[in-house]
């Protein structure tokens, strides 16, 4: 029942280096997750989308931008998925194409305070660009 | 501590001329000089010799997880090559640096592809293959001097405080390749704490995220974070915490509604050390 | 000599342990999982049974690849002989290396009695191999050869 | 060797549909020594067998060749039909041509090729065969069981009721195991105390039965039917002739800081101790790392209020040996530590527990006298989460792979009994599947959810957080709302992973019986001998080969006594005659063939040989046939070829070689 | 030398000793022959000098067989073979009187005449007792000098130590000869491409005239009864009848001897067709030592060698450099 891209989804698989066919479906990802509020594809559902090879449908989501890649979800996962690295290819494949940039540099001074220190800024940068 | 991959050959405690390559990175060069400067001036009393690598460049505050990344590591490849070329042990102070550094040095040791493509590229004399040793500055405390040690080298004793370490993410996670602490139940901080004298507050959200980087666009997010945070340290009766992030100490000092003052760790070791109004006064 | 690759059927011995490998080539075979006709096993105990000179003599005779098959170490029927195979086989295999015969010709593979699958993968590999080496000229008695 | 039979197999089309059959024959009949050759459609039915023993019989064969399925399959048929027909069985040889020839070939032409040459390699090896004679050994008529918990109770008790002598080593002061530490068992929700101690009173008080209580097996020689076993009686500093366990000692001894193992360390015993009231033998052993006298020197009191004289403080570890003809081992399972799992808190708060442990608080005889209380604060708890697959079902390095199959259970019957003896208390599971296959199994959780309301929640819990008001805070995710849930709870329950005594690694070694990657043992076969180790003579019971509930270790206790019964009956065992043997001639004695045996079955005598007319004393090696299981290390071993293995005789298996290589 | 023979003859006075097992002169001034002496007054036909580089632990198989005790001179490296012996039980300690003798490093006349020295009528230096760094050759032609390092054999350019393994007793002082890379031969076989190392042992081997004198001498091979020369395996054959048989013959020997091998070197010096056979033991010695650490053989008579012992991590053959 694949409807999706092959391609993409392999991608995925390779880039993060997991197998989410090792998913036996715990939770204990979504459970540990600081920001599952703010996400609309919750940590435990990343690996259906890559097993269902419906990644365009997981680049479109929002959780892709609110994961802090803290790693609690890796550090707790007793299958060794690895769902924040999932998370992170996609992010990869959507910054990697053109326009794909979550953030621009035109919107930093608005965003910038007085205190906040560069490493916030470069973090910020790798992750949501290019 | 082995459990967690610290084999005890390593921990070497006692005195002795301890020279290492520093990796300070970009953040303490500006926002959290003051975390720079008061390890200096502490490392100078406990007799660590620091040279700091020459022309080191930004890491890039989050480790780069795609397997294809390249160009995003080179920068920690250079600076441990420096180390290797040295040969001397590599040492960090903020978090994120010593995440990435130690994760690239990771790949490097282990991840074939990484190896062999970062090597083409940056074309070294010979080959780096991950030889270099990353220490965060606490790791040198607790393994190269010992709590033990650095206790006798206290002169301005924190007695009564009570302080709560904030671990943060970085650090600990993932336990596999950081081999830093107990990823779940950390207490090198605790035990840093309780060495500079004061008492080392326990709460359980000390190695929760404070929200890192999404504090930019998702502000509302880190608050929900930093306010458990705070408030979880608040209750068990933090007088003040600790860290080593300068993004954690932003982020939990920034984002949070209690006014829990959130300090740098070399702080307080500085403090305690007795070196700490000479640093401020500069 | 030349040899014609589309038509070189090399002579493969595999020594299986009775216990695991000797299973696993009846599961291939029950699992109808396809390998050359090329591979023909002779039945061992053990393979703490495989005697360098066995090796040797197939080499003789004709042979242009020998594998040994045996239990996975620690599963061993005998508890040990796995392991003794194991350094018994790396360095004679290592001296054959020596004299110049070519590395692919030898070959130690561990399948238990559930890998049938393993079993004739390692054997399509291995004549795939051995048919890319073409045939032993350097270990045999030349007068068996055409 | 002249006489040689070939009989090919079509195995209806199994073998001819790509083998031709005929052509075989054909070519089997050029082979040297061969007098006759024959196909029929099933070589194994009567009829094919009528045809072997006839061909036998009428053409004087002294050796035949079946080409057929796997020798794993019919080498024993072929060999009882050529023993019935008057020869050797062991001049019988197998062409494997289905499994490892017709089966994975399509090629008609190929196929028959291969079946040649494999009928040729057998013919060749044939030729070389020799008749062999099994050996016989003695049946030592005597078990011994390791472990005294219920699956070594019960296995015990069924050998000893068959009329055989058994003795049990259990390593700690009582028989009794895991099940004593229990308090209720499901679905049924017995008492477990009280269907086990008559179990355990039974055991001691049978004839048959000798119990080795706080013992260790120690060395384990032998083979099937003749096992000697040392056993190490470790030192009670109890004289249990004298002791009356009237238990005036435990009261008096000032020494009470030890955690209780029985109460899951909960709470204390003495230096002096029995585990439990019901323990058998009800004779206490002084813990020599906690009592005062023992360590320094002075204290004594146990021995001054012991009326029965009893105390011995010079007591020392005896060893005692045994013969005996099979060996059951029924060793058990621990709990895992759970050192790896801090983000459940378990270092952290008293309040987060095992389920083991809540065992004991549950357990009227338990540190709570039966009450539910916080071990904190003694507290009744209002709400108790209980988190399921702590451990198991993961593979990465913190946990087990497998599911340690008892936790669904043991969980509803927790759950139930608390919310029938406390209905004012919540009770929420977090659970990633429940897992109720068994009789009345479902129908038992199920009540738990339909009449005793307890919460049920698909997802894992993430970490539970001890919160300054003392509570804890439970971050777990409902899986099938999608939400992340923090639940507020006095008590967390961890239904920690099960794993095999670590001790049984030891023993598997003694033994030399197999085990698996996880320390489960190794069973003969998954499906077929599950109570069998591969290793003759060494028995299964209980969890020590894979996670499993009372009634089916007890049912595996039963059918592991069966076996040793069965084998205790004989009085002597056939041995295998393919075992290794010297040729005494060419011994150089050099001992290299010893040292690689793995069943010390190879000694050394010095015996006068006559060389050639040359009569001298020399060392030379010497086999046990009966140790021997005919592996063949020692044969290549021996530089000078002097060890060979009968029935893979160096010769046959060169002649083997020459025959594929033609 | 006279040291040694004073030694001998208190021993046989003392009643310690039954026999000797040394040398006599032989024919020619560098061909000592190995010999037993029954009583004191027959040493008068002893010699003891740099060309007794024989490794005469293997005679002791025999020796053991014989009435009383045996006194035997062993160099540091001949007591690893002794001490092998003994650890496969092949010879008798008690029958043995061990005198360990002190080495300087022995002489190959081989070395010499491929100096292009003919005519040999004498040797003046490789007397034990001359402290001489120099050989005087004397020939047809007029005298020779060499230097005595450089007419040694290989296997003391890599000796093993000068500490005796096992003796009873010691005698005169050894001297450092250590100057090569044991392993260097084998490495550079090892650095060659499977086709050149095939031609490189096809070279060597077909030389070969089976005379099976690396076999007799060697102190590991030992069997009462060869399989070269028994039914065992089909493999008795007095011949090589083809090049295979001339790798068979020398891969199973050294495989029969790894592990117990002690690198005496006698098969190579030995050889008469100068085949350099050692290259064989010392890459099975080479490859024990790097697969499962570290092995001597003969170190001492305990210890279990490498192929009848293994690890649960031992590395795949398939591992293998």
């Amino acid at each position: 029942m694949s409807h999706g891209n092959k391609n993409q989804a392999a991608k995925v698989k390779e880039i993060s280096g997991t197998n989410p066919l090792k998913c036996m479906k715990c939770g204990k990802c979504s459970a540990s997750c600081p920001a599952f509020d703010k996400m609309d594809i919750k940590p435990h559902q990343f690996v259906s989308y890559v097993v269902n090879e419906d990644v365009e449908a997981l680049a479109k989501c929002e959780s892709l931008w609110v994961c802090l890649s803290c790693f609690a979800c890796v550090e707790r996962c007793p299958r060794d998925v690895k769902p924040g690295k999932i998370v992170d290819a996609a992010r990869q494949i959507v910054v990697r194409e053109k326009g794909g940039n979550y953030l621009s540099a035109n919107e930093i001074p608005e965003l910038v305070e007085e205190d906040l220190p560069q490493q916030l800024l470069v973090s910020a940068f790798r992750k949501f660009r290019r | 501590m082995e459990k967690y991959g610290l084999k005890s050959k390593f921990i070497r405690k006692g005195y002795r001329c301890m020279k290492y390559s520093y990796y300070p990175g970009c953040t303490l060069r500006t926002k959290a000089k003051k975390l720079d400067d008061y390890m200096r001036a502490s490392a100078k009393v406990l007799g660590i010799e620091l040279e700091e690598i020459e022309n080191w460049q930004c890491c890039g505050g989050v480790y780069p997880l795609s397997s294809d990344e390249i160009a995003t590591k080179l920068s920690s490849v250079r600076a441990l090559n420096e180390a290797k070329e040295k040969g001397q042990d590599l040492v960090t102070l903020c978090s994120a640096c010593h995440h990435v550094i130690k994760r690239v040095n990771d790949d490097m040791q282990n991840v074939e592809d990484i190896r062999t493509r970062a090597n083409n590229y940056l074309k070294f004399d010979e080959p780096y293959n991950g030889e270099t040793k990353v220490l965060h500055f606490l790791e040198i405390l607790r393994d190269e001097i010992g709590f033990d040690k650095l206790k006798e080298k206290v002169v301005n004793p924190l007695t009564g405080k009570k302080i709560g370490a904030y671990y943060g993410c970085l650090l600990l996670r993932p336990s596999e390749i950081l081999a830093f602490d107990n990823p779940e139940n950390p207490t090198i901080i605790e035990e840093f704490i309780r060495a500079l004298g004061a008492e080392a507050v326990i709460y359980p959200y000390r190695n929760e995220c404070c929200g890192g980087y999404i504090s930019l666009k998702a502000k509302d997010l880190s608050e929900n974070m930093c306010n458990n945070i705070v408030n979880s340290a608040d209750g068990f009766g933090a007088e003040m915490l600790v860290t080593a992030c300068p993004l954690c100490q932003y982020n939990v000092t920034k984002n949070s509604e209690k006014d829990l003052p959130v300090i740098y760790f070399t702080e307080i070791l500085a403090e305690a050390l007795g070196v700490k109004e000479e640093v401020d006064a500069q | 000599m030349s040899i014609n690759n589309e038509e070189f059927r090399p002579q493969i011995v595999a020594f299986c342990c009775n216990w695991c490998s000797y299973a696993g080539a009846d599961l291939a075979g029950s699992s109808r999982l396809a390998y050359p006709a090329d591979v023909k096993i002779i039945r061992v105990p053990c393979s703490c049974r495989v005697n360098p000179m066995f090796i040797l003599r197939a080499f003789e005779k004709g042979a242009d690849g020998v594998i040994i098959c045996g239990c996975h170490p620690g599963d061993c029927h005998y508890s040990t002989g796995n392991y003794y195979a194991r350094r018994r086989m790396t360095l004679l295999f290592s001296m054959l290396d020596y004299v110049g015969i070519e590395r692919g010709r030898t070959r130690v593979e561990w399948v238990s009695a559930a890998e049938g699958v393993k079993f004739s993968q390692t054997m399509n590999e291995f004549v795939e191999t051995i048919r890319g080496l073409g045939k032993n000229v350097r270990l045999g008695d030349l007068r068996c050869k055409k | 060797m002249h006489g040689i039979g070939v009989f090919v197999c079509h195995c209806g089309s199994n073998i001819a549909a790509t083998v031709d059959v005929e052509k075989v024959v054909e070519m089997a009949k050029l082979e040297p020594g061969v007098v006759h050759a024959e196909e029929y459609q099933y070589m194994c039915s009567e009829a094919g067998q009528e045809k072997i023993a006839t061909a036998i019989r009428e053409k004087n064969l002294k050796g035949i060749v079946v080409c057929s399925c796997s020798p794993r399959m019919h080498e024993a048929t072929f060999r009882k039909c050529a023993e019935k027909a008057g020869i050797n069985p062991y001049m019988v040889e197998i062409a494997n041509i289905r499994e490892q020839c017709s089966w994975i070939h399509k090629d008609v032409e190929e196929g028959t090729e291969k079946a040649v040459i494999l009928t040729r390699a057998a013919i060749a090896k044939v030729n070389l065969n020799t008749s062999l004679v099994p050996g016989e050994s003695l049946v030592t008529k005597r078990a011994l069981v390791i472990g005294g918990g219920i699956a070594g109770i019960q296995t015990a008790l069924d050998i000893a009721d068959a009329g055989y002598e058994v003795d049990i080593v259990e390593k700690t002061p009582s028989i009794g195991g895991k099940m004593s530490q229990l308090d209720k068992t499901f679905p049924t929700l017995d008492c477990s105390a009280c269907i086990l101690t008559p179990k355990m009173v039974d055991a001691a008080a049978h004839e048959k039965i000798t119990l080795y209580t706080y013992s260790e097996v120690e060395k384990v020689s032998g083979f099937v039917g003749d096992f000697t076993v040392e056993i190490r009686k470790k030192a009670r500093y109890v004289n249990m002739d004298k002791c009356t366990g009237c238990g005036v000692c435990m009261e008096k001894c000032p020494s009470k800081k030890a955690p209780s193992e029985f109460n899951a360390g909960l709470n204390n015993r003495t230096a002096i101790y029995t585990p439990f009231a019901q323990a058998i033998p009800n004779v206490p052993v002084i813990d020599p790392n906690q009592c005062t006298k023992l360590k320094t020197g002075k204290c004594g009191v146990c021995e001054k209020f012991c009326q029965a004289g009893a105390i011995d403080y010079t007591q020392q570890d005896e060893i005692v040996t045994q013969k005996y003809g099979a060996i059951v081992v029924a060793t058990g399972f621990d709990v895992i530590k759970l050192d790896n799992y801090d983000e459940y808190a378990y270092s952290q708060s008293k309040d987060v527990i095992t389920s083991l442990e809540l065992e004991r608080i549950m357990n009227a005889a338990g540190p709570t006298k039966g009450h539910l209380e916080r071990m904190s604060d003694g507290k009744h708890p209002k709400n108790i989460v209980f988190i399921q697959c702590v451990g198991s079902r993961c593979n990465d390095s913190k946990g087990k792979p497998y599911c340690s199959k008892i936790c669904c259970m043991y969980t509803a019957k927790h759950a139930m009994l608390i919310r029938d003896k406390y209905p004012d208390v919540n009770v929420t599971v977090f659970y990633i599947d429940v897992r109720t296959p068994g009789k009345n199994f479902d129908e038992f959780y199920r009540r738990a959810v339909e009449e005793y309301g307890v919460n049920y929640v698909k997802g894992q819990v993430g970490k539970v957080t001890p919160e300054p008001d003392g509570s804890l805070t439970v971050h777990g995710v409902d899986l099938l709302e999608n939400k992340q849930l923090k639940v507020s709870a006095d008590m967390v329950v961890l239904a920690a992973a099960i794993e095999p005594n670590p001790a049984v690694r030891k023993i598997a070694t003694m033994l030399t019986a197999s085990i698996d990657t996880n320390n489960f043992l190794t069973e003969a076969h998954p499906k077929l001998r599950p109570v069998e180790s591969p290793t003759a003579g060494v028995f299964l019971s209980g969890v020590c080969q894979g996670p499993k509930d009372i009634p089916e270790t007890v049912s595996q206790a039963g059918a592991a006594a069966i076996k040793v019964v069965g084998l205790l009956a004989k009085d002597k065992l056939l041995t295998n005659p393919c075992t290794a043997k010297p040729d005494e001639l060419r011994c150089n004695g050099c001992s290299v063939c010893a040292n690689v045996c793995p069943y010390g079955a190879i000694s050394y005598e010095d015996k006068l040989i006559n060389d050639h007319g040359v009569r001298e004393t020399r060392r030379v090696a010497a086999v046990n046939s009966a140790l021997c299981q005919g592996c063949g290390a020692c044969t290549v071993a021996c530089p000078s070829g002097v060890m060979d293995l009968q029935g893979f005789s160096n010769r046959q298996i060169i002649a083997e070689v020459d025959a594929i290589c033609r | 030398m006279q040291e040694i023979i004073s030694r001998l003859e208190q021993l046989f006075a003392e009643g310690k000793i039954n026999r000797v097992l040394g040398w006599k002169k032989g024919d020619l001034a560098y061909n000592p022959e190995v010999s037993y002496f029954e009583s004191a007054e027959a040493l008068k036909d002893f010699v003891y000098d740099g060309f007794c580089g024989a490794n005469l632990s293997k005679y002791m198989i025999q020796g053991s067989a014989l009435e009383g005790v045996t006194a035997i001179l062993l160099k540091p490296c001949d007591t690893y073979s002794f001490n092998q012996l003994i650890k496969e039980h092949r010879v008798d300690r008690e029958k043995v009187y061990i005198i360990g003798i002190g080495c300087k490093g022995k002489l190959n006349i081989e070395t010499i005449k491929a100096m292009g020295i003919k005519g040999i009528t004498g040797i003046k230096g490789a007397e034990i007792d001359c402290a001489c760094d120099e050989l005087t050759v004397e020939t047809l032609y007029g005298d020779k000098k060499v230097a005595y390092k450089d007419a040694m054999l290989e296997r003391c350019h890599v000796c093993k130590g000068k500490e005796h393994m096992i003796y009873d007793e010691l005698l005169l002082e050894s001297a450092d000869t250590l100057d090569g890379d044991r392993f260097a031969g084998v490495d550079a076989i090892e650095a060659l491409s499977p086709e050149e190392k095939f031609e490189f042992f096809r070279k060597e081997l077909s030389k070969c005239i089976r005379c099976n004198a690396c076999r007799n001498v060697c102190p590991a091979c030992s069997c009462r009864k060869c399989v070269f020369d028994s039914n065992k395996f089909d493999s008795e054959q007095k011949a090589n009848v083809d090049p295979f048989n001339e790798s068979m013959f020398h891969i199973i020997r050294a495989f029969h001897v790894a592990g117990r091998c002690t690198d005496c070197g006698e098969c190579s010096r030995v050889c008469p067709q100068g085949i350099p056979l050692h290259l064989f033991n010392r890459k099975f010695i080479k490859d024990i030592n790097e697969y499962y650490g570290d092995f001597i053989a003969g170190e001492n008579a305990e210890e279990k060698g490498p192929l009848t012992n293994f690890t649960l991590d031992d590395m795949e053959a398939s591992e293998r450099r």
